[in-house]
């Protein structure tokens, strides 16, 4: 019943195969770089990647090849500009087409909401005059059964594996996190199965505002990586490398210089410990 | 003091058009820019929702993403993002939803998806976000753009988030109540004509000429007949304006 | 924009009209008791009253006439029985008819969330084999536009007035609670208008786990009453009366008994706090 | 030590169905006890949550309302109501759902909403709360019940939290799963049959007899042709339990 603590690359090998849906969340705070980067490192095909924001992390899996399919509501690097990888896949096929199933916000919340609670869908104001639900039947309408209002309804999001960066966890396997706590709850509660890594395993838990726990019975392993959410940032422990976003927009923009960056980086390292030090050096 | 330049013009005039008190949907970039703008001079107790969760974040420097750490450090209360799309976007909290886009047609519909085709693409855009719901539900949208003849354009390529549809009573027949009340960009500021919903320009940027909208606009522009020339930028606004980019340069600078 | 901070007596003046839907909410714990039996003491008629467990605070109002429907989900007093004047009235009509709108905790949750949300319907697996539906045109099925699993949905509640009590609310009308968080939080934002009577007043809050937050715009008034949730209990200011609870039986166990138990100590005070007195003596 | 009372016998006996590790929702009075009780003893990793809303429980006393301050100061996580059926319950995630009723049937079913007839009753119960979802939604229901020819009846006077509906597949066909594994009373454990879903007995406690049990039973009842004696509780499971209820009755002494 209690997760296992063990290191991210069990974990990656045990709960991610290709084809699979997975989730990897957290809304623009802790967002779980070095599982990702892990699971680029595997070599990992044919996935579904899930994301409310693809961010940089999804633009180097879809770039790597790990995906075919996306579902998503904003493909940008924030407060930079475009997800290269991200366009040149929907663009130009490469390295491979990559289907969107695509929403919004206020709709991918609701599927996930949905998903976590036992609902096969879930129910939103939304969508009157976009072209969107024209282009994706995850969408739909229906008139409320009391008042005949149209609302739109969407499909709920139940991932193979969610994977999610928390600050901490304690002993017995519970996990916490705190600040922005985005979308993690609903998306783990959703999933199949749940990996989470964290910046440290603590005896006690702190009181702290604003705090999501998973209890241990929910999660199925937990990894201690302190920093595998950089460059996003976990509160109280270190802040957004805004610098890694800027240049990301450079590293990315070529496929050669893309391929080559992760080439040094992420395939010829054997953790994000080693990642780690090749970035700052 | 060095002049205004038009992009803050733009800002401080979108500022100026957030009210004391109101609850507003801020998107990153500029719409955040002038939303705390307002917040430092004549707006202090503006409340600003941003997606990430945060509740009336106070933040003394300009975040470059949406969920910054200083939002939450700064915030009433902090949600989750479900919660404010579903309990305070959604059920009618919000007064004012302040958006970007890379194009906005003549009756104010947006695009973010897609420039061309939405299955082949000339360019892909980041998406949706939270603008469908935003434009649909809070009480009134503004809009800030960059006045160019392709993002000012007669149909945008793809309505991500629904303005007037295509004009008169269509949005309303649709059941959908707000709406975009004005357009702001560096040369002048629009507003949807009250019958036809079509973009008018009802204020031009000091030493803006006509001549330079129309070349700018992607439609047969039209001016109103009460046009009058934006109001300049007064010296605190430029002041704060300048000190917020300032001190957001330096904070980013601090972090790298 | 802020909430006014008043006295109870002028806020119930102001807020509850004859009529009116109202929810006083409150699961088991922060129940406003004061609020209620002020609402009580003003002599309010023709009431739709909204709760999940009607609990004593409704028994009282029932059975002084202030309600003439009830919306809720389980009517018992909570380790000890019956309640006696909501059975007489059912059973009786005394002293007057009551309407019932009856569902379960997970209906009225989900219709407490649906009328935050601004959705005219909520959805839930339930009441398949039940009877209720039969009963209750507020419960409807409909099959998922996706799946096309049968599922139960329940028209939202939006109600006129929702009363809630909080242990704090800062200087600038904020209002925070904590400990067991009920349905508060979803019945003040879905309700017109928001009344919390609190503990205390403070300068600032304390950093607590599982808070709930209402930001000063989302409240109308606020009115300090210590003690204003007893019998029931405000975690870390004080513990539930259960003698209280076990009493409430044999007082309202004959309609005599209660009436004259409310004229003494409900009519004849002026206040919560004379009430407190004669209840001490 | 003094005999086993038949109320005890039925604690135990139900507390003894809960498996350790497992999530169990847990309704007030004896299920609580019983569940409880399996803390204390053999099953100290079970997880309960009460619809107050919180996970992991570990009250030192019995709780006389489901949501006493010490169940949150005990929890592992406190959440929402809402949330406790919307992500905790209907997810799933649910194995063991404990339940008392006024009236139980042949088949599993339970009324806890009225006696005699909806719109004039004979005794207005206080109705539904959690029941009729965790009875359709936990993968499995245990029921508590006295022994008495009013509580169980052939056929309950209206079904609030449906178990085997008239029998046979009528459960699985209206698309649930799971349902009443077994209710447990003071004189016997009932057990659905296999095949035509109606409760049989299965194990009688000590020196209770058959012809007690039909007399107090309002159908014609059956006995299982593996019936077997109800295991006695230990001397460690009485001594927790009536340990566990004065502990409780000082506790509330002191508060009252």
């Amino acid at each position: 019943m209690a997760p296992k603590i063990t290191d991210l690359k069990s974990a990656i090998q045990s709960f991610i195969e290709p084809g699979m849906q997975v989730a990897i969340e957290g809304f623009t705070h802790l967002i779980p770089f070095a599982a990702a980067q892990e699971i680029i490192r595997q070599g990992m095909t044919g996935l579904t990647l899930i994301r409310l924001t693809p961010d940089v992390i999804y633009d180097q899996m879809i770039g790597m090849g790990c995906a075919n399919k996306l579902i998503f509501s904003w493909g940008g690097n924030p407060g930079v500009g475009s997800l290269h990888r991200l366009r040149d896949a929907v663009e130009n096929g490469w390295p491979n087409s990559l289907e969107l199933d695509e929403r919004s916000h206020a709709a991918m919340c609701v599927a996930y909401t949905a998903g976590a609670s036992g609902l096969p869908f879930g129910a939103l104001r939304g969508f009157v005059g976009s072209d969107l639900p024209g282009h994706n039947p995850s969408i739909r309408f229906l008139d409320c059964p009391f008042t005949k209002d149209k609302l739109a309804v969407t499909s709920a999001i139940q991932p193979d594996v969610a994977i999610i960066h928390a600050q901490q966890a304690d002993r017995q396997g519970n996990v916490m996190l705190w600040g922005i706590v985005g979308v993690q709850k609903d998306i783990a509660l959703a999933a199949k199965r749940v990996v989470v890594t964290v910046e440290e395993v603590v005896d006690e838990f702190a009181v702290k505002s604003n705090v999501t726990v998973l209890p241990s019975w929910t999660v199925d392993a937990i990894c201690e990586v302190p920093g595998g959410a950089s460059p996003s940032y976990a509160h109280d422990y270190y802040q957004r490398d805004n610098a890694a976003y800027t240049e990301w927009n450079e590293i990315s923009r070529s496929r050669e210089k893309f391929l080559e960056w992760m080439e040094y980086h992420v395939l010829e390292t054997k953790s994000f410990g080693e990642f780690r030090e090749r970035i700052v050096s | 003091m060095k002049e205004a330049s038009s992009q803050e013009i733009m800002t401080v005039t979108a500022a100026r058009l957030l009210r004391d008190g109101t609850v507003c949907f801020v998107g990153i970039g500029i719409p955040s820019m002038a939303a705390n703008l307002a917040r430092l001079t004549h707006a202090p107790n503006v409340v600003l929702i941003y997606e990430s969760g945060t509740i009336g974040a106070k933040p003394s420097v300009l975040p470059l993403s949406i969920g910054d750490g200083e939002l939450a450090e700064t915030a009433d209360t902090v949600v989750s993002t479900p919660e404010i799309f579903t309990h305070w976007l959604q059920s009618g909290r919000v007064e004012v939803g302040f958006l970007g886009a890379a194009q906005v047609d003549k009756f104010a519909n947006l695009n973010s998806t897609v420039i061309g085709s939405y299955d082949s693409p000339k360019v892909r855009l980041p998406g949706a976000g939270g603008a469908p719901e935003i434009a649909a539900l809070a009480k009134e949208t503004l809009i800030i753009i960059e006045h160019d003849k392709r993002k000012l354009v007669d149909r945008v390529d793809f309505v991500t988030s629904a303005g007037y549809f295509r004009g008169g009573n269509e949005r309303s027949d649709a059941g959908l109540s707000g709406g975009p009340s004005a357009v702001i960009t560096d040369l002048v500021v629009l507003e949807p004509d009250s019958v036809s919903k079509e973009l008018v320009v009802t204020k031009i940027h000091a030493g803006v000429t006509k001549e330079q909208v129309r070349d700018s606009t992607g439609w047969e522009i039209r001016f109103a007949n009460n046009l009058s020339q934006t109001e300049s930028p007064s010296e605190e606004e430029l002041v704060t304006l300048r000190d917020l980019i300032r001190r957001t340069k330096e904070a980013r600078r601090k972090l790298s």
